[in-house]
């Protein structure tokens, strides 16, 4: 009997489910009133981005990650920006300059008369100079890193380069003019601004000092090195403007004034919100859309994100073929966009004496045994149609100068077939009787790396070599360790700079993990370092990559494609091969309803 | 249910009886003369050792048979398919082997009329044969379970057994470990200690994950030890002088069989399962090695894509562990001491 | 059933023409056995009539309570039953469940045999009283509640309106008995089924609540369909009898005429085998005498004993074993004071002497037991085991002394291992103390299967597949494969059907007289004592209030404590059970006026 | 009882000690802090590695950055003196912050999770041993043990794609197929039929009346478009109220006494005369006034149950007050379905997100906003109840099973007590007491499960912070995640004996 109870009551409970539809019918809920109905523009655009920002300044060592620039692109203004060809832009909405005199190295800035701070504060003189101040490594803490046994610098400033050859930079507090001396050439000297501004009445007042007079109390600090009145200063400048971890809120937004077309306005469990920047004086950067979100969506379920409409834009790092059909899959309400990227993949080889390659042949015919052009139909293709086989070392094919430097370098040129009988002969003429044993090293957590050596193994094992894979959780810091690997496959990410590579190729350079040492080619670097005549700079470069791979300082795999998903109501979207990634232009989308 | 005379439950069969019927001989055997009822009695009891019973009882067990059979098969399959340590199997592909990719890798199973085909469950990017490399995730998978479940068995019977029996201050030292172990979530100190030993290789591995995952079985046993030492059989054995060596591991230890490996069951599960977690955290086995969590890991995005590649080790992780979960359910009732309880 | 007022005597619900309450034709049980039907009960046909008490007696397995089950339709799930049951004509068999809900604890109630598990240990007693009366009635909680506190009265709980709010393990086990009596009665039932309603008692509180029940009877004129193996209990309460063996009825006679001239073999068998007390020494409180409610003590009889007595510690000879002011105390854990179980006895048995050591549950009659063995530790005196004090010694220097003595426990299901074959449970003392080798343990073990009288077979196999008289039988012979000097036997029968356990002592006899070690003989029960003891000594609330030889004890206690005792314990014998009340009341009402 | 308190609450605080030892070392062991910057050159590796080892004491050996980061915790339990930072983690941050922030969404999700399985599990296994061996038990015994092997991410991501991201494409234009709708009303005429059990005829009968029931009811919701805009609407709100009061009186005192059915019918018509005036009361609210609202609907219906229960007053009245809960619990969903509309809207028409724990910059009424929680929630509480829910039932059901077979059920039914009254009143309140021990072990389970339902389902809360603390080798946050999950261990320890001393008055608890 209490069965029957219960049908009766399942009765009635579905009874009232039907009435209750005519009652909703009746009218309790309004109808959706969608806000923006009347115009056919979103109010909002959502970006996808890996790892939530962790601080608005992305000038320090700590926080010089992708996914700050993926914000600052959007906060932040300067001279030069890298454009779609990975190539430097002018950004004269922001300001002018041009290279004064030749020796010394003397270029003249000058900064848009309407460049204010969000915040209404002029862009002026003193942010210059604490730009310098924080980046040219001149205010030495005194304490020691335990390692390296380098001195620290007050500010922890993501690199020297450039700045560290400059001069203190003359000028008055307030002045939209100024010009800087380099006591040597430095090559990327026009890339030197690209970096950001930070605001420096902040910087100022944050560290107790008084931000009248457009900050002539810091600019005369900086200029007098006082030192006291410095440390604090630096010690906002490194962690004053960091986020939490994951980004539960953001600071006071008052210290986060953006010169940039648009404004940090809050941030949520590792949500980032942007609004228009009401004070941004240009036209051509001006903001399109009212707010651009940014949520923290981990590469593997950025594509399902994607497709639920989470978020309207996506560019997961390191696609597979996956991650393409997947995104194609959805159909038309979503575009794909591929290309290449600055970032490529690479093998390094130990030829430290005594190593497996020590042996010119050797690397030679490892060289030749690596089926590069598979790697490419199997990884890069799938995904990019565009891709290829990568020759070069200092340039990416998405680089204009691709071409013209490898026609300089005929040595470098090769299809990167697979070439067996090659490499077995040049095995022997090294005298290479037995297989030679590799221990190939790559990161543990990625298939990707994995899938590569297995690739490698699969033919050079054929070559006479016999390699064994060697996956390591902590394979960076394994890096720099001799003899901790005999070859090793990761990526380096080019800057689309002149200069930057030097520490990867010199003798004894920090990243020149295999040990290799060629007279000839630190020549070549110290010229090109040195040299700041962009025409040349192509000569130089062709003159290297042909010592490269006469030398075989070790084998350049493929430029690692690059893919954007976003929905198809999203314009304006262009695809950017260096750093700055997807959001370089952002401020030009735009998305219907 | 309501109904104690509906016959509906008649169907299924009962031991209650046959023990009721243990006591209603108390006259002797031998000068007793057995009615029909008494026969038949006499019958479902007699010669019934105690494994028999629970043989018995367990092989009434339907899921639990599946689950042997399933298993079994598992086994089977990941082992002679592409053989271990060095004996070749009957698979003729093998799991690291490239190979130029064919119909785009799709798998070339087909039911009806069933025929493997080239390659039953499709190959990855790199035209390996998925089929061999589930195969052999799954032998991974496999050991490592099993290792773990070995390793808590081991672990927490000692640790259990040694606190239930001494009591006093062995039982409060063992116990509070106990209790700070169990503190830990077991994902949580899993993928702690995973950091370190993952690279060190499967075995390893496992073994670490087993003494992180004793705790529960320790706490079983020491209750069993708790209620078992308190029975007469122990007491008479120590009335005639039995050491407690001979009591823990003669009398006690085979009483508490049956609590010890249905857990153990459990664990091994839950191993399965953990060491997937694992993987999806990245703090699990390493390539080239390969395990069915890692299989699914290294295809999450390929769901929609390639599904084989995401559905075939998901397939098996869900085989085995329901397979296992199933047998424990089943030796659990075999083993029960309720099940033989009178309810008069 | 119709509202009644909150009187209890309600004579005029009784149906007034004495045609029968109950009557069953053909009742049978059957159970579902690995998909067979075994029968459990066959062809049982009985009626019970108004004020009448129907007992059915038969050992376990007889299907006694099955068939009593099958009436209220409360078989397991694998049971079930066909024939008729008809009450006031209104078939019960095959009922459906509406119906029989209405009958249950209405017109026909129950009292289970554990009171400790028969009542749901969270909720309170009253509540299960209250809700048994709400069920059936129209009372309003209020009123039901009252009527709750009339019944816990009227079963004689003490404050009632104060227990009426205690959780079951709040009482002792007499009146969670009592409060199951009350939810029985709640709803005066026209017919009260009994289940052994108080094997799981002691027999002062066995006695009062048969006391209870026989009241009761009286007052509601209600029927009581009594369930029980012991003809004592029967001989004291009921009117007719009915014999079950095997599910079948043997016998069935009015309760005098069956125990005066049983027709039946099986009958006469089970009377046979249950021990009488007073049948060895000749009567018990002989010297207690009633005159018309008052009673006389004749003392003169005790000073034989006296005498006796002496020339029993007189004797010089070595004791077998010796207490001296025994205490034992159950160490408290946090924050409760240690329990003393045991204080200050002192008791001696001589080589090739029984002591019969007699008390109710809690008693501490086991605890000696098992301090004796070298079991628990003893907090104050000595303990003499064949002249050597083992109170202090470690558990190795105890080794060698432990094939001196040896222990029968109560429960044979539980003092086996399961996991052990009969034989090795039988060899492990040999294996521990002789160090037998195989073949020489095999012809000890086989040796002394057959002094137990157990074929020579049962070795291999496992003690689930014995009965529990064969199981004791096993125990004895592990607990003689020494030879010990001293037996310790804790209550080895209680757990055992008459019938067996006249076997099992039997046995024990014999081999003492064979073997003639020492043994000390702990149970509840004066009867069996009785047989087996030369001496007994009686324990209360872990004092010793009496001991002396047997005949003594019986027939001259001087404790009034004894005396009660002997007085509680039923004899299976209508006639001198009937006497036996009046001396028991007489006692009481002495004991109170004391 | 305070004693207890005090006893367990000095041993735990022991236990944690040692835990938090044994997982700070597995920490700091299992890694390479300095990992990331192996690639790295320049100044800027050495200025990180020495923020770095500011930051997280490096200089200092285990053991006393061990008694460092202690005398961090105890800044946070000594009030005053230093400010409470639970340490740093390897960037500078103080920890203690992000703990705050990342506890909150984690326990929302933690305890909604254990909550509905607990229920659900309850529920579903004390009818498997009311029906034991029934299809309806082989089916869920199957299942549960199914939903035991799932790995937990794969589900979730299946999860995503055939639930949320068909599920909202559905929802944009809500339509079924007649088949379809046929379909469904099959399958659960089927799953009513199996549930109900009883002899062919009754299943037979049960299944048409639920299918047809089932089917009409989607064809009406799909027709008036409810799915668009859902809701109860007054009548339904009515139907609905009245609905439960029968349910909880069936299943809290049977129908055999009148009054205490009209007691809760009385008390449902206060429920509804209380949603009518919170009609205008919670246009937009705050969880205070929504309280407050259930307490005054639970005490009036107390009252006025109690008084329409006449001699049954106390039942009548307890049975009031849970109806009042239901049907105030029924009012807030009705408020949180209405929202529905606007804040799908707001969501671009794809209101179940597969992402994220809540949505950015939504300014929306209370309810819209709560509704946001709900519906973000949807896919990891599926996920991880779906496991523990495995659990629940299948101890319910042991438990459950072992409490038939005790002798007093046996005795309750001798006295010709229902069916209902054996179950509800005898039977559950026993089979109950083993699984609060169950509920205790399997809190820190599901937090534990957390950590990767976060990860799937991008949650910022302590899971990641756990598993990014693992990655970085970085204790700060590793420590301050396992802080709160050992507390809550031994604390839900605690409760679970407390519990059971309540719930088994033979325990004391001493």
């Amino acid at each position: 009997m209490r069965n029957k109870r219960t049908m009766t009551l399942a009765a009635l409970s579905i009874g009232a489910l039907m009435l209750s539809a005519c009652g909703s019918a009746g009218g309790t809920a309004e109808t959706p009133a969608s806000e923006g109905a009347t115009e056919d523009l979103a109010t909002t655009i959502n970006i996808a981005i890996s790892q939530a920002p962790t601080a608005y300044n992305g000038g320090t060592a700590a926080t010089n990650a992708v996914y700050n620039t993926y914000v600052d692109n959007l906060t932040t203004s300067s001279w030069v920006a890298f454009n779609a060809e990975g190539n430097l832009e002018k950004n004269e909405e922001f300001g002018t300059y041009e290279k004064t005199s030749d020796d010394p190295l003397t270029v003249k800035y000058t900064i848009n008369e309407d460049a204010v701070w969000s915040d209404g504060t002029a862009i002026d003189f003193d942010d210059v100079l604490l730009q310098w101040a924080a980046f040219s490594g001149t205010h030495p803490s005194g304490e020691t890193d335990p390692e390296s046994g380098a001195e620290a610098d007050l500010f922890l400033a993501s690199s020297t380069n450039g700045f560290g050859q400059m001069e203190m930079p003359e000028g008055e507090p307030g002045a939209k003019e100024f010009e800087v001396v380099y006591s040597e050439p430095y090559a990327d000297w026009e890339s030197v601004m690209s970096t950001a501004l930070m605001p420096a009445h902040i910087a100022a007042e944050q560290a107790g000092l008084s931000a009248e007079g457009d900050g002539a109390e810091l600019v005369e600090a900086i200029q007098n090195d006082d030192r006291a009145a410095l440390t604090p200063v630096s010690e906002f400048w490194n962690t004053g403007w960091n986020y939490e971890a994951d980004l539960p809120t953001l600071p006071d937004t008052a210290i986060l004034p953006s010169s940039g077309p648009y404004v940090l306005d809050n941030a949520a469990n590792g949500t980032l919100t942007l609004v228009k920047n009401d004070q941004y004086w240009g036209e051509e950067r001006a903001g399109k859309t009212d707010t651009i979100v940014f949520k923290t969506v981990v590469d593997e379920e950025a594509v399902q994100a994607l497709q639920n409409g989470d978020v309207d834009i996506i560019e997961p790092s390191s696609p597979t073929v996956d991650t393409k059909t997947a995104l194609e899959q959805i159909g038309e309400t979503v575009t794909v966009d591929t290309g290449q990227s600055l970032t490529f993949s690479h093998v390094d080889l130990d030829q430290r004496p005594g190593a497996v390659f020590e042996d010119l042949k050797v690397r030679q015919a490892f060289a030749k045994c690596i089926p590069v052009a598979d790697m490419v139909d199997k990884f890069v293709t799938p995904v990019d149609p565009e891709g290829s086989v990568l020759n070069l070392h200092e340039y990416q094919p998405a680089q204009a100068d691709y071409e013209t430097v490898l026609e300089g370098a005929p040595a470098a040129e090769s299809d990167g077939v697979a070439d067996i009988e090659g490499a077995k002969a040049l095995l022997a003429e090294a005298g290479k009787t037995e297989p030679v044993k590799v221990s190939m090293m790559h990161a543990s957590t990625s298939q990707l790396r994995a899938d590569q050596v297995a690739l490698i193994k699969d033919s050079c094992d054929k070559a006479g070599f016999e390699i064994t894979p060697q996956p390591e959780a902590e394979w960076s810091a394994k890096l720099s360790q001799p003899g901790a690997w005999d070859a090793v496959v990761f990526g380096w990410a080019g800057s689309g700079l002149v200069a930057s590579g030097e520490s990867i190729y010199v003798s004894g350079g920090e990243q020149n993990f295999g040990g290799y040492t060629d007279e000839e080619v630190d020549r070549i670097w110290s010229e090109i370092v040195t040299n700041t005549d962009t025409e040349k700079v192509v000569g130089l470069k062709s003159e290297l990559e042909q010592r490269l791979a006469e030398t075989q300082y070790n084998v350049v795999l493929y430029a690692n494609p690059n893919i954007a998903g976003y929905s198809s109501k999203l314009q304006g979207v262009e695809l950017n091969p260096t750093q700055t990634g997807i959001t370089w232009n952002a401020y030009s989308w735009t998305k219907q309803n | 249910m309501s109904n104690h005379q509906n016959p509906r439950d008649d169907s299924r069969p009962s031991v209650e009886l046959s023990e009721m019927t243990l006591q209603s001989q108390d006259t002797d055997i031998a000068t007793a003369a057995p009615t029909r009822a008494q026969t038949d009695r006499i019958r479902t009891t007699e010669a019934k050792s105690q494994g028999r019973l629970i043989r018995e009882r367990f092989f009434r067990h339907k899921g639990a048979l599946a689950g042997i059979a399933l298993l079994a098969l598992i086994f089977l399959l990941a082992f002679s398919s592409i053989g271990f340590a060095g004996i070749p199997g009957w698979w003729n592909k093998d799991y690291d082997v490239l190979a130029a990719r064919f119909n785009e890798g799709r798998p070339t199973l087909t039911l009806w009329p069933f025929s493997l085909g080239e390659h039953p469950f499709g190959q990855d990017v790199l035209g390996r044969d998925y089929f061999a490399l589930t195969m052999r995730g799954t032998q991974t998978s496999l050991i490592i379970a099993f290792i773990v479940g070995l390793v808590a068995m081991v672990i927490g019977t000692t640790v259990g057994a040694l606190a239930g029996y001494f009591r006093g201050w062995t039982e409060a030292f063992l116990m509070r470990i106990t209790d700070v172990v169990i503190t830990i979530p077991t994902v949580v100190i899993a993928a702690a200690v995973a950091g370190i030993v993952a690279k060190a290789g499967i075995i390893p591995f496992a073994v670490f994950l087993g003494i992180v995952t004793w705790t529960g079985l320790a706490r079983l046993v020491r209750g069993e030890f708790l209620s078992l030492r308190e029975k007469e059989f122990v007491e008479s054995a120590k009335s005639v002088g039995a050491s407690s060596f001979r009591i823990i591991f003669r009398h006690i230890l085979p009483n508490t069989v049956g609590v010890i490996i249905v857990s153990t069951t459990l664990a091994i599960s839950g191993a399965i399962l953990l060491e997937t977690a694992l993987s999806y955290l990245g703090l699990g086995v390493v390539s080239p090695d390969t395990s069915l969590g890692k299989a699914i890991n290294d295809n999450r995005s390929a769901l929609t894509v390639r599904p084989w590649l995401f559905l075939w080790p998901g397939a098996f992780i869900i085989g085995i562990a329901l397979a296992v979960n199933f047998i424990g359910d089943g030796l659990r009732d075999a083993f029960d001491p309720k099940q033989t309880r009178v309810k008069q | 059933m119709a509202a009644h007022s909150s009187v209890i005597m309600t004579d005029e619900q009784a149906p007034v023409e004495s045609g029968p309450i109950l009557a069953v034709k053909g009742l049978g049980v059957d159970f579902n056995v690995d998909n067979e039907w075994v029968m459990a009960a066959e062809d049982v046909s009985y009626e019970i009539h108004p004020g009448q008490i129907l007992a059915i007696v038969g050992e376990s397995g007889s299907g006694k309570s099955m068939s009593s089950m099958a009436l209220l339709g409360l078989l397991p799930r694998n049971g079930r039953s066909h024939g008729s049951a008809k009450m006031l004509g209104k078939e019960l068999i095959g009922a459906p469940q509406g119906t029989l809900r209405r009958v249950r604890g209405n017109e026909i109630a129950m009292i289970f045999q554990e009171p400790m598990t028969a009542l749901n240990p969270v909720l309170t007693v009253g509540e299960q009283i209250r809700e048994a009366v709400e069920q059936h009635t129209e009372l309003s909680p209020a009123q039901a509640k009252k009527r709750a506190i009339e019944l816990l009265r009227m079963v004689e709980i003490p404050e009632a309106e104060r227990r009426y709010d205690s959780f079951p393990h709040q009482f002792s086990g007499g009146q969670r008995q009592r409060a199951m009596i009350a939810i029985a009665l709640a709803n005066d039932p026209m017919l009260l089924i009994a289940d052994e309603p108080t094997t799981a008692l002691d027999v002062t509180v066995q006695a009062e609540v048969l006391d209870l029940l026989r009241k009761l009877n009286k007052r509601l004129n209600s029927a009581v369909l009594l369930i029980t193996h012991d003809m004592g209990v029967v001989a004291d309460l009921a009117d007719h009898v009915i014999v079950m063996e095997r599910g079948r009825i043997v016998e069935a006679a009015p309760t005098a005429q069956l125990f005066a001239a049983p027709a039946e073999a099986y009958t006469k068998q089970l009377l046979g085998a249950v021990p009488h007390l007073g049948s060895k020494v000749g009567g018990v409180l002989t010297d207690v005498e009633v005159v018309d409610g008052h009673l006389s003590i004749h003392e003169e009889y005790a000073e034989a004993a006296l005498r006796a007595r002496e020339t029993h510690t007189a004797s010089g000879v070595v004791p077998a074993l010796e207490l001296t002011d025994v205490d034992i105390e159950y160490p408290g854990r946090f924050r409760q004071p240690p329990f003393k179980a045991v204080s200050g006895v002192s008791l001696t048995i001589n080589p090739g002497e029984v002591l019969g050591l007699v008390g109710e549950s809690g008693s501490g009659k086991s605890t000696i037991a098992r301090a004796v063995t070298g079991l628990i530790r003893t907090s104050g005196g000595r303990v003499r085991i064949g002249g050597t004090d083992i109170t202090d010694l470690s558990a190795r220097q105890l080794l060698p002394l432990r094939k001196k003595f040896a222990i029968v426990f109560q429960d044979p299901a539980a003092s086996l291992n399961p996991r052990m074959s009969i034989g090795e449970s039988i060899g492990e003392p040999l294996l521990l103390h002789q160090k037998l080798g195989r073949g020489a343990l095999d012809k000890r073990v086989a040796s002394l299967l057959e002094d137990v009288q157990l074929p020579v077979a049962f070795r291999n196999r496992y003690p689930h597949e014995l009965s529990g008289g064969q199981r004791q039988r096993v125990g004895i012979a592990r607990a003689l494969s020494l030879q010990p000097d001293l037996l310790v036997a804790d209550e080895p029968t209680s757990a055992l059907d008459v019938s067996v356990q006249a076997k099992v002592l039997e046995l024990l006899q014999e081999l003492q007289r064979e073997r003639g070690f020492a043994c000390l003989f702990v149970s509840h029960d004066l009867a069996v004592v009785e047989l087996l003891a030369s001496h007994i000594a009686v324990l209360n609330k872990g004092n010793l209030v009496e001991q002396g030889s047997t005949e003594q004890v019986l027939k001259y206690p001087r404790d009034p404590y004894t005396r009660r005792l002997l007085a509680a314990a039923p004899v299976p014998d209508p006639a001198i059970q009937s006497l036996r009340r009046e001396q028991r009341t007489a006692l009481l009402a002495a004991g109170s006026s004391e | 009882m305070f004693y207890f308190i005090v006893k367990r609450t000095i041993i735990s605080f022991f236990i944690m000690l040692a835990a938090t030892t044994l997982m700070y070392f597995l920490t700091i062991s299992s890694g390479d802090p300095f990992e990331d910057l192996g690639e790295a050159s320049g100044p800027e590796k050495a200025a990180t590695i020495a923020a770095r080892t500011a930051a997280m004491n490096l200089d200092v050996p285990p053991i006393p950055r061990y008694f460092l980061w202690l005398q961090d915790v105890g800044h946070c339990l000594v009030p005053g003196g230093v400010s409470c930072t639970l340490g740093l983690d390897r960037t500078g941050a103080a920890v203690l912050p992000q703990l705050e922030n990342a506890v909150g969404s984690t326990l929302r999700l933690v305890v909604v999770a254990t909550v509905l399985a607990l229920v659900l599990g309850v529920v579903v296994g004390i009818v498997t041993a009311i029906r034991q061996y029934s299809t309806f038990d082989y089916s869920v015994t199957f299942i549960s043990f199914l939903l035991f092997s799932l790995p937990l991410f794969w589900l979730s991501t299946l999860l995503k794609q055939y639930l949320a991201i068909d599920l909202n494409t559905w929802l944009a234009n809500p339509q079924f197929s007649y088949l379809t709708i046929a379909l469904i009303g099959v399958v659960a005429g089927v799953i009513w039929a199996v549930v109900v059990g009883g002899d062919r005829r009754r299943r037979l009968t049960v299944f048409a009346i639920a299918a047809v029931a089932t089917a009409l009811a989607l064809y009406l919701l799909l027709v008036s478009r409810w799915f668009v805009t859902p809701g109860l609407g007054l009548v339904g709100m009515l139907v609905s109220a009245a609905g439960i009061a029968v349910l909880w009186t069936a299943l809290l005192a049977g129908f055999r006494r009148r009054r205490v059915l009209h007691a809760a019918l009385a008390a449902a018509g206060v429920g509804f005369v209380g949603y009518l005036v919170s009609i205008p009361l919670l246009a937009d609210t705050n969880w205070l006034i929504v309280l407050a609202l259930v307490v005054v609907l639970a005490v009036v219906s107390y009252i006025v149950a109690g008084v329409v229960g006449g001699p049954f007053r106390a039942q009548a009245a307890k049975i009031g007050a849970v109806i009042a809960v239901s049907v105030s619990l029924l009012i807030v969903v009705d408020r949180l379905l209405q929202a529905y509309p606007t804040l799908s809207a707001k969501a671009g028409g794809r209101p179940i997100p597969t992402t994220g724990s809540q949505s950015a910059n939504l300014a929306g009424t209370f309810w819209e906003i709560n509704l946001d929680y709900a519906l973000h929630l949807i896919l990891p509480t599926i996920a991880l109840t779906l496991i523990s829910f495995a659990t629940y039932t299948r101890y319910t059901r042991a438990s459950q099973l072992d409490v038939m077979n005790q002798d007093y059920i046996r005795t309750a039914r001798a006295k010709g007590l229902s069916e209902r009254t054996v179950l509800v009143k005898h039977a559950f309140r026993n089979a109950m007491i083993p699984i609060t021990t169950l509920m205790a072990f399997d809190f820190a389970g599901v937090l534990g499960g957390a950590v990767i339902t976060e990860q799937v389902f991008g949650w910022n809360g302590m899971g990641k912070m756990f598993v990014d603390g693992i990655q970085n080798v970085d204790p700060g946050p590793v420590m301050a995640f396992f802080l709160v999950v050992g507390t809550a261990a031994v604390l839900f320890n605690m409760l679970a004996d407390i519990a059971y001393a309540f719930l088994d008055p033979r325990i004391t608890l001493s």
